[in-house]
């Protein structure tokens, strides 16, 4: 075994890495932690599913079956494992996220995911500002599809105070949700053929291609509200940028442009060494993705016939025919394929929306002028809209303490978050390619995972 | 022998990708064409009367997210009109923690700060990086002006804009290269 | 003049003379190479590639090998320093070794030895090894990975490539380079003649001449999205320069080899003889750089399975049809 | 009957044999009912049998002492909110929140759902509720040497601190 000749280098286990640093933060005046700061770090890693076993003081539910590699105690017996830190600063971790492998030879034991390296405050940041400055902020979640960050909270406020949207605008944020929803695939598909091929290589071929058109699509949204990101486009009770002249014609050319390159595109992920490498690879059935709150492309990758577009319509979906892809396989490919299809229904109705763009206001309520104009009722709601990565919620809770135009609390429930809880699941049993092969198809944004 | 088949596929396509004309430009001698409605930096501007529109309200000091403007604000007699108005002593605004969201400008009632189709040259310094009152106003001078300013958000985003609403004249897409 | 000459006949002074000469000039038109693979990956990406830096960006690999002796060289703590640091020497070394057998004319090679084909592929095998050592003194997990990855992948397809290589020399009669070329030239190049196994032999000597390559798709090795960068994860500045120009020198005498054993070598209708071979040698290079740019990267399992389900028997296969083929034309 | 108006009669019909007002909640806004403690695991387990098989979200909440005059109207304590999804047509999110006071904890719902697993440690870790059950309750967002829980009303947002490396 190749691996166990490894020079006895110190194992990377968490408590290695929590060298002692001085407590640099003060306690806020409070009663104190409730209970203390989680269990021990040192000693053996907790098997990730020990505790799942079905209650006993409540009626038994079909309990999950635990994948048996997943219990570590069986390999520490006849194997040496060796610890590789994938991440902060990896290649093909798409961000800054860690994840400790346990590895047999190239055969993955454990994967031990560690986020929060991205983590910036912003739910905190979003309860001292008020509602027409959280958009610009959250736009910085999801920094690949900024658009329907936008649109989630600006929705969760919409909802909370009774504002309603105008149709022009309802169409207008169907277009750019849609659009934004070819951008972020767009960026996907040339990041996972990276992962597959390599930054020098013809993944790297793909990449560029892909971003080459995603720059087209920027381009339309610079044309609309004079940012190629961060938009701040959206604002409560509507937009506020409207379709400038000559806007449609600009969106036909771009995404009929696109619909053709695409084909040149999908015909390199028809290559035999494109299936070999994801077919099979990273199966999640339909149950262990419906337990763990996977949504958007991955569940229906596993076979779940689910899209918040068609089943529960917002914006203006209800007067669009969509059609929604399903695989049944769950693994890479079946995703790729789900995304790829997505990318090209999206441009479908992005084509027809902006034909039938009504005329009239885009936003309802008055411009704002005065500072705080927007005021919270007391209340809670959740607004869940379908992003391209998934269901992207926002639970938003009014009134409270910060009576005025701040929310007293802002959860977001990011689908990134859920696909990054997938990876102690699939991971083991993979091999090292096949780990990095899985984190592309995933598709997490790390700034919306860590928030 | 699908391998081989599947692979002269791909390097044809990469071969008709070779033939086309590169995307990029060599930025900093040639530049693409920006859309109009792009913004990018800031500026102060003056009124037809040549007197600065800033009233020292404090309102985008107040409004802005990343709590980058600091304004003094101050009273003094207006040359023009000899009659006493609020001024902006100082205005500073950090580039630096800016998120370009464009909501000083919405919130400005005189449509004093607008902002700048071109952005702010890097610097080596962080002082050069923070917009002074001087650099603003130069700005209303040297740089081209972006499509928005307040008056023409509020118009857009007025509750009601009717149906025969107009097009903006000056918001013309510019057509994107590649896309045709 | 004749005294020089009488010189030259002189084995040793012979090789150092035109070692010397196609040591330089390989080091140079590998420097070129780079220039190239970076502008034709740039058109098939609709980028520019180098611009800045002379007409054109021709000036770029000089610019590079300044950067990467200026860079600072780092040496991890927990490293085998001795191995760490002559990694990349021995490994340049073995990838110029190749070059002494290769004729670029008929008189134009440092060594005409009578087994250059053997002595070629041995030397060409032998690369895995320092990459391997190197990866190993490193002491990182990820260069360890990779040094694994290249030793196994540098097994496996020395097999293949040796037997493909072998259908030339039972074609020829001969394990001397120069004599097999010559043999091409009065029968016809092995490539298309006998129509068979020489074309076969050839397309899976270019194969596995990218897998002993690092070339992608069989760059397992490095894979830049798994490994970081592999066996060189640790090194900085001109010892990593190394190790790439290795990489470049060796895939350019891959590609120089599968010319002269399969395109005929320097046979061309008109002109020098020199002039064939290069364009010949420069034309496989670009196909070799071509499929790097298209395509994805295989699994190293699927790599192995590869080599041993296809490849090995293939290659048996075609060995056997050869001698037949010799035994029946007698 | 369309697929939406059957779920919220399903949605009712549970909420009801739980004892809780059966409210639509699109119109109230209030996040859903309150439920007790103790029944908090035994409904979402319901949930989960009548077809609410996707797990969103659960949002911890701090409330501060609240005072009206001198009277203490509400005192310090926390608000767990729970929603689940069910899937395919009709689809539609149940919601419902736990009262909990300072010193108590609420049951883990990851022997039901394995996405609860991170949910429920980023509302450990941010706000400071204790799951009960929950095998690996640590921190997620913030570093594991970390004091305080920043999401609690009274954790200032100008708590300073040095950069962390």
């Amino acid at each position: 075994m190749a691996v166990a000749e490894t020079p006895p280098a110190a194992p990377v286990t968490p408590a290695a890495q929590a060298t002692p640093i001085a407590p640099v933060t003060q306690v806020a005046a409070s009663t104190g932690p409730l209970v203390p700061s989680g269990p021990p770090r040192d000693g053996p890693i907790p098997p990730i599913r020990a505790a799942r076993t079905p209650r006993t003081d409540c009626k038994p539910t079909k309990a999950f079956v635990p994948e048996p590699h997943l219990d570590l105690s069986t390999y520490e017996a006849d194997a040496d494992l060796m610890t590789l830190s994938l991440g902060p600063q990896h290649p093909s971790t798409h961000g800054v996220f860690r994840v400790v492998l346990y590895l047999d030879g190239e055969q993955i034991v454990k994967a031990v995911p560690y986020p929060g390296y991205l983590h910036r405050g912003v739910e905190k940041l979003c309860e001292k500002l008020m509602a027409s400055n959280i958009t610009p902020i959250i736009d910085k979640n999801d920094y690949v599809a900024p658009m329907t960050n936008e649109q989630a909270v600006n929705m969760a406020f919409e909802s909370l105070m009774g504002v309603e949207v105008p149709v022009r605008a309802r169409y207008l944020r169907t277009v750019l949700a849609e659009t934004q929803r070819v951008a972020s695939h767009l960026l996907w598909l040339g990041t996972f053929g990276m992962d597959l091929g390599g930054a020098l290589g013809g993944g790297t071929s793909l990449f560029m291609w892909c971003f080459r058109e995603r720059e087209l699509i920027l381009d339309l949204f610079e044309n609309l509200t004079g940012c190629r990101f961060h938009y701040n486009t959206h604002t409560v009770g509507g937009n506020r940028h409207d379709v400038p002249a000559g806007w449609p014609e600009m969106l036909h050319r771009t995404l009929g442009a696109i619909d053709e390159r695409l084909d040149q595109y999908l015909g390199m992920l028809e290559h035999p060494i494109f299936s070999a490498r994801t077919k099979g690879v990273g199966v999640i059935d339909a149950d262990l993705a419906l337990e763990l709150g996977l949504t958007g492309p991955l569940l229906r990758a596993s076979g779940v016939d689910h899209d918040l577009r068609r089943d529960a319509p917002y914006h203006a979906y209800a007067e669009v025919d969509l059609k929604v892809f399903v695989e049944d396989a769950g693994d890479c490919w079946a995703r790729s394929k789900v995304r790829i299809e997505e990318m090209r229904e999206s441009i479908r109705i992005s084509r027809i929306l902006v034909d039938n763009l009504p005329p009239g206001p885009i936003c309802s309520t008055k411009p704002l002028k005065m500072v705080g104009q927007h005021k919270l009722p007391p209340g809670q709601v959740y607004v869940g809209i379908e992003t391209p990565r998934g269901e992207l919620g926002t639970w938003l809770i009014g009134g409270g303490a910060n009576k005025g135009s701040s929310p007293y609390r802002l959860k977001i429930r990011s689908p990134s978050l859920h696909a990054c809880a997938v990876i102690p699941y699939v991971l083991p049993g993979c091999s090292l390619s096949d780990a990095i092969a899985i984190l592309g198809s995933l598709d997490p944004v790390m700034g919306e995972v860590d928030r | 022998m699908g391998y081989f088949i599947a692979t002269v596929d791909s390097l044809w396509t990469t071969f008709k990708q070779a033939l086309r004309e590169p995307t990029t430009v060599n930025y900093p001698f040639e530049q693409r064409e920006r859309a109009p409605r792009i913004r990018a930096s800031f500026a102060l501007t003056h009124d037809a009367n040549g007197e600065e529109n800033c009233i020292g309200c404090k309102k985008c000091e107040n409004v802005c997210p990343s709590e980058v403007i600091t304004v003094v604000a101050g009273k003094r007699t207006s040359p023009v009109t000899n009659k006493g108005r609020g001024y902006a002593d100082d205005f500073t605004l950090n580039l630096q923690a800016c998120i370009i969201c464009e909501l000083c400008v919405q919130v400005c009632p005189t449509d004093a700060i607008i902002m700048t189709q071109e952005q702010e040259k890097p610097t080596f310094s962080r002082e050069g990086l923070t917009l002074t009152m001087d650099k603003l106003y130069a700005n209303e001078k040297q740089k081209r002006w972006a499509w928005a300013n307040a008056t023409v958000l509020w118009d857009q985003q007025d509750p009601e804009r009717g149906a025969e609403k107009k097009e903006e004249p000056s918001a013309e897409t510019t057509s994107s290269e590649g896309a045709s | 003049m004749n005294e020089a000459l009488e010189l030259l006949a002189n084995p040793w002074i012979h090789g150092f003379v035109f070692g010397a000469v196609i040591v330089t000039a390989l080091m140079s038109v590998t420097a070129y190479i780079t220039w190239f693979e970076r502008k034709f990956a740039a058109r098939l990406h609709s980028r520019m590639g180098p611009t800045m830096v002379g007409p054109k960006g021709l000036l770029q690999p000089i610019a590079d090998g300044l950067k990467m002796i200026q860079k600072e060289d780092i040496v991890p703590r927990d490293a085998d320093r001795l191995l760490f640091n002559a990694a990349p020497a021995i490994t340049l070394f073995f990838a110029l070794a190749v070059a002494a057998v290769i004729p670029f004319s008929p008189g134009l090679l440092a060594s005409n030895l009578d087994i250059g084909v053997l002595y070629a592929l041995a030397v060409s095998g032998l690369m895995g090894f320092p990459v391997w050592v190197g990866a190993w003194a490193s002491n990182n997990k990820y260069a360890l990975f990779g040094g694994m990855r290249a030793v196994a992948q540098a097994i496996s397809y020395e097999i293949p490539m040796v037997l493909s290589a072998l259908v030339p020399v039972v074609l020829a009669g001969s394990l001397s380079i120069g004599q097999i070329v010559e043999y091409q030239i009065e029968h016809g190049w092995f490539a298309f003649w006998p129509p068979g196994p020489g074309i076969f032999a050839f397309v899976l000597f270019m194969l596995t001449a990218l897998a002993e390559g690092n070339r992608i798709p069989f760059d397992i090795p490095e894979a830049e999205s798994e490994l970081v960068a592999g066996p060189t994860t640790e090194y900085t500045g001109i010892k990593f320069g190394l190790f790439a120009s290795a990489e470049y020198i060796h895939s350019l005498l891959a590609s120089a080899l599968g010319a002269a054993l399969f395109l005929g070598g320097w046979d061309g209708p008109f002109g020098i003889p020199v002039f064939w071979m290069l364009l010949k040698t420069c034309m496989l290079f670009v196909g070799v750089t071509w499929i790097r740019w298209t395509l994805l990267r295989f699994r190293s399992d699927q790599l192995m399975a590869l080599c041993w389900v296809y490849l090995v028997p293939g290659a048996l296969g075609l060995l056997l049809i050869t001698g037949l083929y010799v035994h029946v034309r007698g | 009957m369309s697929a939406v108006e059957a779920r919220v009669a399903q949605l009712e019909e549970i909420f009801l044999r739980f004892e809780l007002k059966a409210e639509s909640d699109a119109d109230n806004k209030t996040g859903g009912p309150l439920v007790p403690r103790a029944r908090h695991y035994e409904l979402a387990q319901a949930l989960k049998e009548a077809g609410w098989t996707s797990y969103v979200a659960v949002v911890a909440s701090h409330w501060l002492e609240e005072k009206k005059g001198e009277t203490v109207v509400d005192v310090e304590h926390f608000e767990v909110a729970t929603a689940l999804r069910s899937v395919g047509a009709g689809t539609l999110v149940a919601k419902w929140r736990v009262r909990l006071e300072l010193n108590e904890d609420i049951d883990s719902l990851f022997p039901l759902f394995a996405g609860a697993d991170w949910q429920e440690r980023e509302q450990y870790d941010l706000v400071g509720v204790s799951f009960k059950g929950h095998p690996d309750l640590r921190r997620l967002m913030m570093p594991d040497e970390w004091v305080g829980h920043p999401l609690r009303k009274d954790y200032a947002i100008e708590t300073g601190c040095a950069p962390w490396r």
